[in-house]
């Protein structure tokens, strides 16, 4: 363990670890946030999923792209996105990224490289294949991660779209964040096998799978992945076994659990465990590491103190930027 | 009567149609140990078991493909697709198959397969979540489209969709789930399709209501007899088959009608209801048809945009005015 | 100025913006080897490479999902779904992602995508092969609506969608591509959205045709002209956008209109169309808003009963007839 | 070879190989009365397909259940369809099994189990598997089949229908006729794998691979699976592999073909290599295949006459049969 550390630069450690607890704390205070009624949407908390989503990502150029789920704000997070930008979106107001019209689940960031949040289950796999196109065809090095969750691999978008980067070696990443549920529903009543990553073989790529919890496993095995992409080699479906701490959404009253689960995931939650890691290993002492927590407290209230001073999007704005051209204003 | 929610009308006919036939099922995400996403299937897993009230895995396509196969082996399927806005992940089968069947064997599958599915907005749930597809499939002949208002006509209505020999398209708006009525308790009734309901007599105006805008027309009317105007609200409620004659009747006796739903305002089911009325009953019309939907925007997220996108009790009763200020 | 066929003209559209642009490129089933089914880009493989134009498997979802993918990163590609009855496959990409793309990011996605498709029977094709889907998406905000009827509109039209920085549901009539019509040569004539042609000017009537129902109401009124009755027809060319205007001004002159189209008659795009008349223009209208279409079945095999289902001429001249016959 | 064939009788041998003509010569009258004018639509023949048709087709009980493609006529007849009503249904008769309604790619007979020929690839394949659900809640020992080729496994469709039949262990068999081309495109350029069978492991049940040119392989591969079906063991993906002797449809001017494939695999062609085999196994001299095949050749007469002088449908038969109950004439 120590000796997989030492790899690493102390600022990349570090980046990783708070990234992880701006994810973590992102969420605890949007969920907050919403309670209190800065926020009038629904959330769906990634809490639990922070190493998968940090991890995915850190393994990312800043000019690469990626699409991404309903559960998306840690992958928005982790490719960069401004909590203050995101706060604002979520509290509806015309600071947010998409002006206060998408909200949680449609957040985007064209200069990042985020795509897209989606509403849809699946939805976003088949664009970021396409992006992986555009690369192909723009000769460029750039690659596009898709990320789903374990029940959108049964959708016939993840198959379509499977299947067209296998077949043209599209630059892509797969990862799936196999959290064990689609909404109430185990995966073991969505899907006949346990191991998603083994359907890459349909479609010609290689399959990993990965402990989700862990960051720099997760870091390593798309960093892997990405190098492949890169070298014109093709996709690489990566599958993150993970696990949700919170409901599908909040609010949800997780009727589903099964007994036992939650307390022994608990004990692999990934934002202690990275801690930790960092601290036995020496190069991290506690003082060094509450810097780094109360940084991101003080970004979050920040961004916090933004979104709720963010003026709200006027009513008439609802009827711009449904076209590029709206050819005299017909369209509507 | 006993008042029922629209919620529970509709889980009624659901229990009542599983314990009256076995060959009735239920199958969708969700809608067994989770009870459903808007709660209406809560308990009939307890009821019912695993067997009867099916969770699926998130697989449009199959879900309703499946039911359809299953409707033409001899069962009843009542299948649930989450939200409207995905209907068109199973677009394919809806359109091409379920809708076609009978008629490319010559009339001989019985497709009675019901696909139960929420429309509305819910508030802040944006584009992929809040849309009223009605419409979307209404110039496909060979599916029903049903869309109540009331608890007791959802009751009804549902019955005779999950009794009958063809397939339905039943959409449930989901600001309606909460909504209190009276409801017959006999187990035998049941709400024709075709037949619209008069939901409100008056001499002066007929405002047509689709879904949860019929008791915004109500409360529309309701403001407009304090200025002394009389509105009719009629509720089609089914959109096919649409009852033309009943519609066409109040437009002679009123010479004025709006017509309301929360869909966008293009290509609605008031663009048919209106062209209708304009091939068969302009005659009778004093003036313009009026149409109140949502505005031609996806439907935004922020609170502000949302309630300006989407139509209210106010812009009926503007639309109702309209015709004393020309 | 030189004869094209309608197929031609859309070739050299395709050919011309590819030479002109390159991130403009052409993805579909059989597009390349086989030059299309229609034969549309037949010979287009030689001169661009399998790059850009792409044979892709048979998967809708990928094929518009990829495109939207590859436009919003940059591209501006033009995905054919080789038949109009098969865009329900992809249908979830093309309502809840194409359309919505821009919006939902505040405006700031580009998403210029082109989705080339075919509608209309082409004779005893059945129900999965003869839909004209062209009021299916209408309801969509967010993706513009283009069914041209003459190969200079065709072409112009095309360029017009591929230059655009919108999503573009282009549909091209089976029946139209051997039809011929003088196409300018000048690589950089376009065809504007939102605007209607008079194809013909009458003042007794007026006839709005869709797709290849613009032929036919040219012919029918050739006929009609030899009865005194002097129509103007008139080509929507697009459907979203609507060219409101010119059909009001044209029934302010005429107050008598027919509206034809190949799709289903129920909520197909005359519907839209009457509705707009009838919120708009009813104070022109001097008689019902007369709608011409398929009959609300399924499409048959037998070519007995698809000529029966189908519109023709003398339903036109019929439609037009029964104003003098009242 | 001989003794394959010893485990069958003789009128089993007898019923399989006249099937197959009955196919091959089934789709070469069609042809002919197609150009003669008689049948007024497109056809998609099978020719070169006819044993895994009828192999397929063999191995099911009447009350077993096929769904079929655009290329189904063999599905059919391999099914007991009657050549007449299927010769009146594509010279669009009122007749035909659809009275003329439905034309090739719509032929249905429920009373035989033939739940439909399909006019949209893959999407038959999620019907079969509704049936089969029906048929485990009836607790019934029925089975479905569902026929497509290989372009369709690269649908939605397949993936998602397969995704439940393995989850639910339904009583289904994925039958895919990989012919090598979907329309002008090669197998190899629609999908990243060759062995298609292959994806069956993605939804946990057995995928098989058989020569779909040989009857009695297709036969014993299918028979295998409808066991496990009836067994309450789930699903069978079985891919047959094949080859279409004639273009994509009629007309098709096939320019798409690899130079020397057309002429390897005629050396395979199903009909005559079950005909030699049957000669070769001395239980059939020339002369009772003879009769056989003359016997074919007359039900094909005769199914031409009786399409020939079936009756056209009314005009207003056109109304009907859209739905079950139209209260009072309304849905039109
Ligand atoms: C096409 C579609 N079907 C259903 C839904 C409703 N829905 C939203 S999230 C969800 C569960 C998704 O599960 P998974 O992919 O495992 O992601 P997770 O929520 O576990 O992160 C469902 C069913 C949807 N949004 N889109
Ligand atoms: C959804 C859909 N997409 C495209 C088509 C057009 N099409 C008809 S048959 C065919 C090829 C099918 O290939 P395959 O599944 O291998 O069957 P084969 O024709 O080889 O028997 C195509 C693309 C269609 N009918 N349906
Ligand atoms: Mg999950
Ligand atoms: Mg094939």
């Amino acid at each position: 363990m120590i000796d997989e550390l030492r790899q690493y630069s102390q600022e990349f450690l570090a980046s990783l670890y708070r990234r992880m607890v701006l994810v973590r704390e992102f969420e605890l205070r949007a969920i907050e946030e919403r309670r209190g009624g800065l926020i009038p949407g629904f959330i769906h908390s990634c809490v639990g999923q922070e190493a998968s989503a940090v991890g995915a990502t850190a393994a990312l150029r800043e000019d690469d792209v990626i699409t991404s789920t309903h559960r998306g704000h840690g992958h928005l997070l982790g490719k960069g996105g401004a909590p203050q930008y995101m706060m604002a979106e979520l509290a509806a107001r015309s600071s947010g990224y998409c002006l206060g019209r998408g909200g949680s689940l449609h957040i985007s960031d064209f200069d990042l490289g985020i795509l897209g949040a989606n509403g849809i289950v699946g939805g976003g796999i088949p664009i970021a294949v396409g992006a992986a196109l555009a690369f192909q065809m723009q000769h460029s090095s750039r690659v596009a991660l898709a990320f789903f969750g374990d029940g959108a691999v049964n959708e016939g978008a993840f198959h379509e779209a499977a299947n067209l980067a296998g077949l043209w070696a599209l630059p892509v990443i797969l990862f799936c964040e196999n959290n064990l549920y689609g909404e109430g529903t185990p995966q073991d009543r969505q899907a006949p096998i346990a191991d998603l990553a083994k359907r890459a073989e349909s479609y010609g790529f290689p399959g990993v799978i990965v402990d989700g919890n862990d960051v720099l496993a997760v870091y390593a095995t798309v960093k892997a992945a990405v190098s492949r992409a890169r070298a014109g080699e093709g996709p690489t479906l990566v599958e993150a076994k993970t696990y949700r701490f919170r409901g599908h959404y909040e609010g949800d009253p997780q009727v589903y659990r099964k007994p036992g689960e939650m307390e022994s995931w608990r004990q692999r939650d990934p934002v202690p465990a990275f801690r930790q890691r960092l601290l036995t290993s020496g190069r991290f002492d506690e003082a060094a590491l509450k810097v780094l927590e109360q940084g991101v407290q003080a970004e979050l209230d920040e961004a916090v103190a933004f979104a709720a001073a963010a003026p709200y999007p006027e009513v008439g704005e609802a009827l711009s930027g449904v076209y590029g051209e709206t050819h005299g204003g017909l369209v509507f | 009567m006993r008042e029922l929610t629209y919620s529970e009308a509709i889980r009624e006919a659901l229990v009542e149609e599983m314990r009256r036939d076995a060959n009735v099922f239920l199958m969708g995400e969700d809608v067994g140990t989770f009870g459903g996403v808007w709660g209406v299937s809560h308990g009939m897993l307890d009821e019912f078991g695993p067997e009867r009230v099916r969770d699926t895995p998130i697989s449009e396509i199959a879900i309703v493909g499946a039911g359809l196969g299953a409707a033409m082996m001899g069962m009843r399927p009542v299948v649930e697709i989450m939200f409207g806005d995905f209907l068109m992940c199973a677009g394919d089968q809806i359109v091409n198959q379920v809708a076609k069947a009978r008629f490319m064997s010559g009339g001989k599958a019985d497709v009675p397969l019901t696909i139960r599915v929420t429309s509305g907005a819910p508030g802040s749930a944006a584009a992929q979540h809040s849309q009223s597809p009605e419409s979307w499939f209404m110039n496909i002949p060979g599916i029903k489209i049903v869309a109540p208002a009331l608890p007791a006509d959802a009751k009804g209505l549902l019955k005779t969709a999950i009794r009958g020999e063809d397939p339905v398209l039943f959409f449930e708006h989901k600001m309606l789930y909460a909504e209190k009525g009276p409801v017959p308790d006999d187990a035998d009734f049941t709400v024709p399709f075709g037949v619209a309901s008069v939901v409100r007599e008056g001499v002066d105006v007929t405002v047509v209501g689709v879904g949860n805008m019929v008791l915004k027309a109500l409360k529309a009317a309701a403001q407009l007899a304090e200025q002394g105007i009389r509105v009719e609200v009629i509720d089609p409620r089914t959109l096919v088959p649409l009852d033309k004659e009943t519609l066409i009747r109040s437009v002679q006796k009123t010479s004025r009608v709006v017509i309301a739903h929360e869909a966008h305002l293009r290509s609605g089911p008031a663009a048919e209801i209106a062209a209708v009325l304009a091939e068969e009953a302009i005659e009778y019309l004093d003036g313009p048809i009026v149409r109140v939907g949502a505005k031609n925007v996806p439907l935004p997220y922020s609170p502000i945009l949302e309630q300006f996108v989407l139509p209210d009790v106010s812009d009926i009763v503007a639309a109702v005015a309209s015709f004393w200020k020309r």
